[in-house]
């Protein structure tokens, strides 16, 4: 495949095409296609119920008889709005999880795309309204991994979503006052509407349109051949093809030193007890994750139990404890994006076993420790830690013993890690 | 079927509020809120006869409400049976166009519920007994009935003449609450409240604006596909051959 | 279970060790309910009788577990039906108000600042009667006055009657009714009656004289009313400087020179005797001192009135001559409120002597007699006679005990004790500062209310009465009505609190002051059994028919027999009154000009509020929505002039230089521009009423100058002048010359509407089809 | 004759201690005033004030005064939302109880304390929570504000308080699953 | 501001919720940062060759204690409304005796399993699994078996200043010297036995 093909875009020669043809490229990445499928699936149900839920005159999108027959479907109107705000609440949430925790891999880069307006797009745009609606014979020019008019209905997009948002919430939970709502409606319905227009070009270039049927796959299983790259998406392409994608590779950060960690969990600790009295905790989260998961299967055994009835309480999980273990996920998530390092899948073990023995004895040494928290009522974070600081009794006694016995068990286990 | 209307007759009214109690006793309204209300006016001349009147006002349940329309959620509907303009609770999103829209102010937003809320009629009580408000009518100047039966008493009493509507040329939504009495009163009653058009800022701008760009729009991009599909059909399917 | 008890056992000893002998069982709060099995679904209807006003229509309360819902009129009621006014509707604000009286209080601070301590009912009443047995051992039975109000303070006359004191004063007398039943006592030998006894449906044409019908609502009077006036098209004259509710919806409204009634009244009379307009044969028949009368009206002439009163004569011969044509179904209404500039009595008589001689005594459309009969009742005469009246009745003839004489009397040492119930004397009656004064002179001082009211704060001992929803109460006998019935007011609610109905107070005094053998019923039930056993009925039984009573009533004549006598000293009626002779009074009305207000002060005048019984009522939470202030009625030419506009904030200042509270204007032309008006019952003093409280203008202080009515003593009170102060400045009422005028309405053009037409279209364009 | 073990465990719970300071005050009551400190955990700064002035005090507070009642013991002066009646008698009925006594309004603060204790001895944790999140602390907060303006003695505000936070640490425990009494 | 506001303000649940998940957020951010997601960094105050753990919790305790007595001296801190573990003393010695050995053979406490878990090691899911078994085991054998082996040796006393009466800042001091004289003591044996 000739290289200046690289620089600049070419007609190519039938066997070229032939060879770009066979060969696959990868456009989107998974995240991306499940975004996209959970995106459309919302916005069916968001759009039908909606446009069912607006039938007054002012306002209404679709005919009589639409309404009608989704309002069957509900059995009463009070159900479709239900059902339109229950989805609305979900797509939210999974919204904000993606960008929360997509922002680096995925969102940033897609955003820094779709806004990055080139004079190739402008150009784009003007050639296609040529083509459309004058009927002149138009070469497009070069095109990102999004043409112009994929940029713009992105950029829509992207704009909208968070607007519908807001309003919808205002409007579902009557938020502030009446005027608020008055606005959000409009509001409302003023994005959808955009949204809704770039939406039926959308449609019919994906699904109808033959050039881009290869796009449509590529949604699909996140490949399009070559050829349609080159074709199509030609700067997308040439930047593939020259390796210049992959972001960039920023030096892994190495661990604090000890003082300063200590100085740091000190602090933090400090603020668990000023902010809610309570300190750090994480055996309970165990517990009662575990109290939860049983409750599903016996609940009233585990309510009524003498020692995990203590734990159900309103509702296990409805606790301190419980989300302070997610907190320490999403902590150590961030943590790890912001030191570079890499997600590894892993096993650590000493020289002298193997990965297999280093599992058995990993599920041992957790048997143990688990039952230890529950006689001493906490470990290293609840009894030591916390219970250190404040110096409880229990709690140096706790860390005292603990180290008798780790450096017992060291003994007789050296063979593990040394 | 019936149409379900109210005769307040003027002549007979002393304007006592003993019907603003009843409903609020009957429904809970919050404090300083009511479904019907007596506002008394004057006395005052009118033309070169003094009149001493009092409004008394709810709800009109008209045939063709302005307030249903400007419901974006069509949560107030006109109830075909009983011709009652009702409130689906589950839909009211509380936004408070159709307490802008009503020429009456006949609505209110219940600051406890946060939804809109107004006379319906003693809808609840429709069979068994008359509304809250006619029954305790100390002089029965409030008269309701089904208007489409025509040996009704309500029918009997509007048609022995001197009925009226609170409507003007402009604003005449069809109201079903007729005012029986002396022309003057009702004059003096238009002209201290008179049904008022208000629009408010949002749905001016909905109606002018954002609609019609809306739908334009989506009708534009719509059909601009689905003319671009029939021409790419008549074409005939050009299997992914690449245009120069 | 393995729950740790220790805490429990802690709570245990020390609950039971540490004197918890005397801890109360709460236990009786709840009652455990299988699942499921909630309360009773169904709403109780209770029949019972309503006391937001003294009109005692019949009502129904909506009750739902013991707990009331929702007052509304027990149709059973021949009066007013279903029908109830907004203050009968928002009863169950009263009952359920926080401030309301809950148990008996001892004040132990001083009197006007209490401090309350709270006494158990024995305690309360022990005192009581110790209290009023030294007193009468002392200063003798009559040095307690007992100052009332409202049905439920019979029982506690009767007590003291039967104790041997009859210094009982009910504000009613003289203040509101009290020298119209007197003018009607002189003239037919009975009062007017409440509800007053006018067959109005039946009339041709009716007087209104000062009364404004609608704005003062007594349901069943407003509903018979307008049924006549509108349903039966009577005509009807209303004769008041002020363009009133009920002016609107009259034939001819009549705007007469405040004080120049009298004048009016007698030229009628004088046109009618001297047309031979007058019902000859009822005259000759069932009337005394015609002649006289004949003679004494001769020169009350339309022409002299016209001048008086400022009413075009032709209008006063036009309704003289209807008065004449449709005689005898004429009702003249006697008013009730009628004590206004000093000689009211005369004018009420001579109302009642232009109904005799038109013949609407005891006929259709005009007065009917009351039916009574007897109900076994407290077995012991009164140790004292109704008519040993204690005032001293030179002066007055016909006074009845008012409260200006217990307050006299209480001032020159005579009275030790009063027993104020169910009256705001500080607020109803004139001049406060002198009634504050009597009372800091009183050894003890007792008040029976519902709730804590201005003389309370003076009270020694303070009793909780239960509202009228949770009490029994005397039977209500209806006697003037044409179908009289007896009605029973029954409890709607079990009594909260620790209040009790009047019958408990009143027997328990009787034990401790040794009058039982008076009072044999233990309880009100009781009372009502052996009242009712005189009808061959008891409580159960009217109960279930909802309890009402009806029996056969005589309102006519044709009833009473032709040849009735009229208990008058002449047994006829008595145009000429040989009592008022006897008393050297004029035996017939005459005409005395009334002081007028001087150049640039203008006569306050003031009336009713359709919403509250005065400050009864203001504290209620809904009342007080519909109507939170009175305003002050100005005419619109005078305001004008004045530079006032309507919805302005001004002050009045009346003749003795007491400056008001600000009221808010309302400038209108249906008025008068020498006087002005507003709502009576407002801008209440007492810190009391949480809602009330200086909201609105109190009056009642610009009420200095009081004359008493030479023949009952009754207090007028529309003879007080005033200017108004607006930012400090006083500004005077202008001189506008008042030609005579009168007003006829005109009839209405009949304007058939058919159904299918399409709707009349308003908007103030002459539509000939439709209307506006 | 011997109070069944029932009763004795139905007296012994603080709800009831509470309201026998809250309710008139009598001798018998204001002995349980330092079990009151144990369990509030706090100590009463000055020494506790006769029994007569209490009286007095509480009369002038809770029952009738000069101008006006300024601290009326009923959830509905507090609370503007709808109809206060039906929403008490709802929750007594949830918790299948009906309202006996009738000589006070139901939502008179001390049947809601009464409520409170039954719900504590039938272990009906999950309604007792709601009855304090959603309907009683909500007012007694405010009461206890209303106390405080004017309350001379402040014994009665010092109680009022105590059982403030007291009760939001119990709803606190209750929501985080102790359903016991708390330590 | 007096803490701890949630006692002192009276937040609803909810909010301390919201608060419990913003602390959980920067614990497993220092637990991190402090390297322990690796067991072999763990395991290595046991082993002698990496005292981490030791420096990370002693230093860690003496911070909280000494801003906890700073805040609560000036009244910015109730101390007394703080929540303490309740005090049972022999329990704490078995359980903490168990747990050091448990914590040897597995080279985690839970805490720091889910840290290393989350960041794809599979022993410490490994661990973790082995922790809720562990746990398994006492919630089922409870009633029969351990019933009350977690409430030995019960006292009073919340915190050592009531049992011994010693003001709290002398207790801090006491560490504070500890830590002096012990972390140079440790980093020799850490050099001696580096692997």
């Amino acid at each position: 495949m000739r290289n200046e093909l690289l620089e600049k875009y070419l007609p190519l020669t039938p066997e070229e095409k032939e060879e770009l043809k066979s060969k696959k490229i990868k456009k989107h990445d998974v995240a991306t296609v499940f975004l996209h499928w959970f995106n459309m699936l919302v916005w069916l149900t968001e759009l039908i119920t909606g446009a069912a839920l607006i039938v007054s005159l002012n306002y209404a999108f679709m005919p009589k008889f639409f309404t009608k027959i989704v309002s069957d479907i509900y059995g009463t109107r009070g159900n479709i709005i239900r059902t339109h705000i229950f989805v609305g609440v979900l797509w939210a949430i999974v919204l904000t999880l993606y960008a929360l925790f997509g922002w680096r891999r995925y969102l940033k880069p897609t955003l820094k795309e779709i806004f990055g307006i080139t004079k190739d797009d402008i150009g784009w745009l003007k050639a296609k309204f040529e083509e459309v609606v004058l009927g002149k014979k138009v070469h497009y020019p070069p095109q990102d991994a999004y043409n112009g008019g994929q940029k713009l209905f992105a950029q829509v997009v992207a704009l909208m979503v968070p607007v519908i948002i807001i309003t919808g919430f205002i409007m579902a939970f009557h938020l502030l006052s009446p005027s608020l709502i008055r606005w959000a409606i409009i509001i409302h319905f003023g994005a959808v509407g955009l949204v809704v227009m770039g939406l039926s070009v959308h449609i019919y270039m994906a699904l109808l349109y033959p050039p881009e049927q290869e796009g449509f796959f590529g949604m699909i299983h996140g490949y399009v051949s070559e050829y349609f790259a080159y074709h199509h998406h030609y700067k997308f392409w040439r930047k593939k093809k020259k390796g210049l994608d992959k972001p960039e590779e920023l030096p892994p950060k190495k661990d604090l030193p000890p003082i300063k960690a200590g100085i740091f969990l000190g602090i933090v600790l400090f603020f668990s007890f000023y902010l809610t009295g309570f300190g750090l905790g994480s055996s309970g989260f165990v517990q009662r994750t575990l109290v939860a998961i049983l409750g599903a299967f016996a609940p009233e055994s585990v309510k009524n139990h003498s020692y995990m009835g203590h734990y159900w309480g309103v509702y296990p999980l409805w606790n301190f404890l419980v989300f302070m273990g997610l907190g320490v996920i999403a902590g150590t998530l961030f943590a790890m994006f912001l030191a570079h390092h890499k997600f590894r899948f892993r096993i650590e073990r000493g020289e002298k076993i193997n990965d297999f023995q280093r599992l058995v004895y990993a599920v041992i040494g957790g048997i143990i420790v688990g039952f230890a928290t529950r006689v001493a009522g906490g470990c290293t974070s609840s009894m030591a830690l916390s219970g250190g600081s404040v110096f409880s009794p229990g709690g140096w006694l706790f860390m005292i013993f603990l180290f008798i016995g780790g450096y017992l068990g060291a003994f007789f286990f050296r063979r593990l890690w040394k | 079927m019936a149409k379900y209307g109210m005769v307040i007759d003027l002549d007979r009214c002393v304007g006592c509020q003993a019907c603003m109690v009843a409903c609020k006793a009957q429904w809970q309204t919050p404090e300083d809120y009511f479904r019907t209300w007596v506002k008394h006016i004057g006395p005052v001349q009118v033309k070169d006869e003094m009149v001493f009147t009092s409004y008394v006002g709810q709800c009109n349940h008209c045939d063709n409400p302005p307030c249903v329309p400007a419901c974006p959620t069509q949560a107030t509907f006109k109830d075909t049976e009983t011709g009652i303009v009702l409130v689906d609770y589950d839909l009211c999103i509380g936004c408070g166009y159709c307490v802008e829209a009503c020429p009456y102010d006949a609505r209110f937003i219940n600051p406890v519920t946060k939804k809109v809320e107004k006379c319906d009629f003693c809808f609840p009580r429709l069979g068994e007994e008359d509304p809250a408000c006619v029954k305790t009518c100390i002089v029965s100047a409030k008269v309701f009935g089904d208007l489409e039966n025509k040996d009704s008493y309500i029918s009997k009493k509007i048609s022995e003449g001197n009925t009226y509507v609170i409507a003007t040329k402009e604003i005449n939504p069809g109201p079903n609450v007729y005012y029986k009495g002396r022309r003057s009163k009702v004059e003096a009653i238009i002209k201290t409240y008179p049904p008022k058009k208000k629009d408010t800022l949002p749905a001016k701008i909905w109606s002018n604006i954002l609609r019609p760009f809306v739908i334009l729009g989506a009708g534009a991009t719509f059909i601009g596909s689905l003319v671009a599909f029939l021409f790419q059909i008549n074409q005939g399917e050009k299997e992914g051959e690449d245009e120069e | 279970m393995g729950k740790p008890i220790s805490r429990r056992e802690f709570f245990k000893r020390s609950l039971l060790g540490a004197g918890a002998v005397g801890v109360t069982d709460y236990s009786y709060v709840f009652k455990k309910f299988p699942p499921g099995k909630a309360g009773k679904e169904n709403v109780e209807l209770i029949p019972s009788v309503c006391e937001m006003c003294f009109w005692k229509c019949g009502i129904i309360g909506k009750v739902k577990d013991g707990r009331l819902l929702k007052i509304e009129g027990n149709p059973l009621n021949p009066h007013n039906g279903e029908k109830i006014c907004a203050r009968g509707n928002s009863g169950i604000m009263q009952l359920y108000d926080p401030d309301r009286l809950k148990y008996p209080l001892l004040n132990v601070g001083e009197r006007g600042k209490p401090k309350w301590k709270r006494i158990s009912w024995k305690e309360a009443l022990d005192t009581i009667a110790e209290k009023m047995k030294e007193f009468k051992k002392k200063y003798g039975a009559r040095s307690i006055a007992n100052l009332s109000h409202g049905s439920s303070s019979i029982p506690m006359r009767k007590l003291l009657k039967n104790f041997g004191t009859d210094r009982i004063a009910h504000a009613s007398f003289d203040q509101c009714r009290g020298n119209r039943d007197v003018a009607f006592e002189l003239t037919f030998g009975m009062g007017a009656g409440s509800p007053e006894r006018v067959d109005l449906i039946n009339a041709k044409a009716i007087l209104l004289i000062g009364s404004h019908i609608g704005e003062n609502v007594h349901t069943s009077l407003v509903k018979e009313f307008i049924e006549a006036v509108e349903g039966r098209k009577a005509k009807l004259i209303t004769v008041d400087p002020r363009f009133s509710m009920i002016a609107g919806k009259s034939d001819y409204w009549l705007p007469i020179k405040p004080g120049t009634d009298t004048a009016l009244i007698l030229t009628l009379i004088n046109y009618i005797i001297q047309h031979n307009l007058y019902d000859k044969e009822f005259v000759d028949k069932y009337t005394y001192g015609f002649d006289k009368l004949k003679e004494e009206v001769k020169n009350y002439t339309p022409e002299w009135a016209e001048k008086i009163t400022e009413i075009k004569k032709e209008i006063i011969i036009e309704i003289a001559e209807l008065f004449g044509k449709s005689k005898p179904a004429v009702t003249i209404f006697p008013g009730r409120q009628s004590t206004w500039y000093g000689n009211d009595t005369q004018r009420v008589r001579a109302l009642a002597i232009l109904a005799s001689i038109l013949g609407a005594v005891g006929r259709r459309g005009g007065y009917f007699f009351p039916t009574k009969i007897k109900l076994k009742g407290c077995p012991c005469p009164n140790k004292v006679e109704e008519e040993d009246y204690l005032c001293d009745t030179s002066e007055y003839p016909f006074i009845e005990t008012t409260t200006e004489c217990i307050r006299e009397a209480t001032l020159n040492d005579e009275v030790k004790m009063w027993i104020v119930y169910g009256s705001n004397v500080i607020h109803n009656t004139p001049n406060p500062q002198k009634t504050i004064k009597a009372i800091n002179k009183l050894d003890f001082m007792v008040v029976v209310d519902i709730k804590p009211t201005e003389p309370s704060l003076y009270a020694d001992i303070v009793l909780p009465e239960a509202t009228y929803l949770e009490r029994y109460d005397i039977p209500f006998m209806v006697a003037d009505s044409r179908t009289p019935f007896i009605q029973i007011r029954r409890p709607v609610v079990q009594p909260l609190y620790e209040s009790k109905d009047a019958f408990y107070i009143v027997s328990e005094l009787a034990k401790r002051l040794g009058l039982k053998d008076c009072f044999p019923c233990e309880t009100m039930e009781d009372y009502l059994n052996l009242a009712l056993s005189s009808l061959g009925t008891n409580l159960k039984k009217v109960e279930k028919a909802g309890g009402i009573y009806r029996y056969e009533g005589k309102p006519f004549l044709e009833d009473v027999g032709e040849n009735y006598r009229f208990p008058t000293p002449s047994g006829k009626i008595e145009l000429y009154s040989n009592k008022l002779s006897l008393n050297d009074k004029d035996p017939i009305p005459k005409y005395e000009p009334v002081e007028e207000p001087p150049k640039g002060w203008a006569r306050l005048s003031y009336g009713r509020s359709p919403v509250h019984t005065f400050s009864r009522t203001e504290n209620n939470k809904w009342l007080h929505t519909l109507n939170p202030e009175n305003d002050l009625w100005i005419n619109e030419e005078a305001a004008k002039k004045m530079g006032l506009k309507d919805g302005e904030y001004v002050r009045l200042k009346n003749q003795d230089g007491v400056i008001s509270d600000p009221v808010k204007l309302k400038v209108t032309p249906g008025i008068r521009p020498d006087m002005v008006h507003t709502y009576h019952g407002f801008g209440t003093q007492s810190p009391f009423l949480r809602l009330a409280y200086k909201k609105g203008m109190f009056e009642n202080a610009l009420i200095t100058k009081i004359k008493l009515d030479p023949i009952m003593g009754g207090m007028a009170k529309r003879i007080n002048f005033v200017k108004i102060i607006k930012d400090g400045k006083e500004i005077d009422f202008p001189v506008i010359k008042q030609k005579p005028s009168g007003f006829k309405k005109k009839p209405e053009k009949e304007i058939k509407i058919k159904l299918t037409a399409p709707l009349p279209v308003g908007g103030g364009q002459e539509e000939e089809e439709g209307g506006c | 004759m011997k109070k069944s073990v029932k009763r004795i465990m139905m007296e012994a719970n603080f709800y009831l201690l509470f309201v026998n300071l809250l309710d008139y005050p009598k001798r018998a009551a204001l002995s349980l005033f330092d079990d009151f400190l144990k369990i509030v955990k706090n100590s009463y700064p000055s020494e506790i004030p006769k029994l007569e002035t209490l009286e007095l005090e509480y009369t002038k507070l809770f029952i009738n005064a000069h101008p006006f009642v300024p601290a009326p013991p009923f959830a509905s002066f507090y609370l503007s939302s709808g109809d206060i009646y039906n929403e008490v008698e709802n929750y007594y009925k949830k918790a299948e109880y009906l309202i006996e006594a009738r000589d006070f309004p139901p939502d008179y603060l001390i049947y809601e304390l009464v409520f409170l204790s039954n719900l504590l001895n039938d272990e009906k944790a999950e309604i007792e929570r709601e009855f304090l999140e959603e309907h009683f602390l909500p007012w007694f907060g405010k009461f206890s504000q209303k106390v405080k303006e004017s309350d001379e003695t402040g014994f009665y505000y010092f109680i009022s308080e105590n059982i403030n936070t007291f009760l939001k640490n119990r709803l606190k425990e209750l929501r985080n699953g102790k359903t016991d009494i708390p330590s | 501001m007096i803490g701890p506001l949630y006692k002192v303000l009276g937040w609803s649940h909810g909010t301390l919720l919201i608060f419990a998940v913003i602390i959980g957020f920067f614990f497993g951010y220092a637990l991190y940062r402090s390297g322990f997601y690796s067991a072999k960094k763990l395991a290595g105050v046991f082993y002698l060759y990496d005292f981490a753990v030791y420096k990370v919790i002693f230093f860690a305790i003496v911070v909280a204690s000494l801003l906890l007595w700073f805040f609560s001296s000036i009244g910015l801190l109730k101390f007394e409304l703080l929540s303490f573990h309740p005090s049972y003393l022999w329990s704490a010695a078995i359980g903490g005796f168990i747990f050091g050995i448990g914590f040897s053979i597995g080279g985690f406490c839970p805490g720091t399993s889910l840290v290393s878990a989350v960041t794809g090691s599979f022993d410490a899911i490994a661990f973790f699994v082995g922790v809720y078994l562990g746990i398994a085991i006492w919630d089922l054998g409870y009633p029969f078996i351990f019933k009350g082996l977690n409430h030995l040796g019960k006292i009073e006393a919340k915190t050592m200043m009531e049992l011994w009466g010693i003001p709290y800042i002398i207790l801090i001091a006491i560490a504070i010297v500890i830590v002096i004289v012990t972390f140079p003591l440790v980093d020799k044996i850490e050099k001696k036995n580096k692997i």
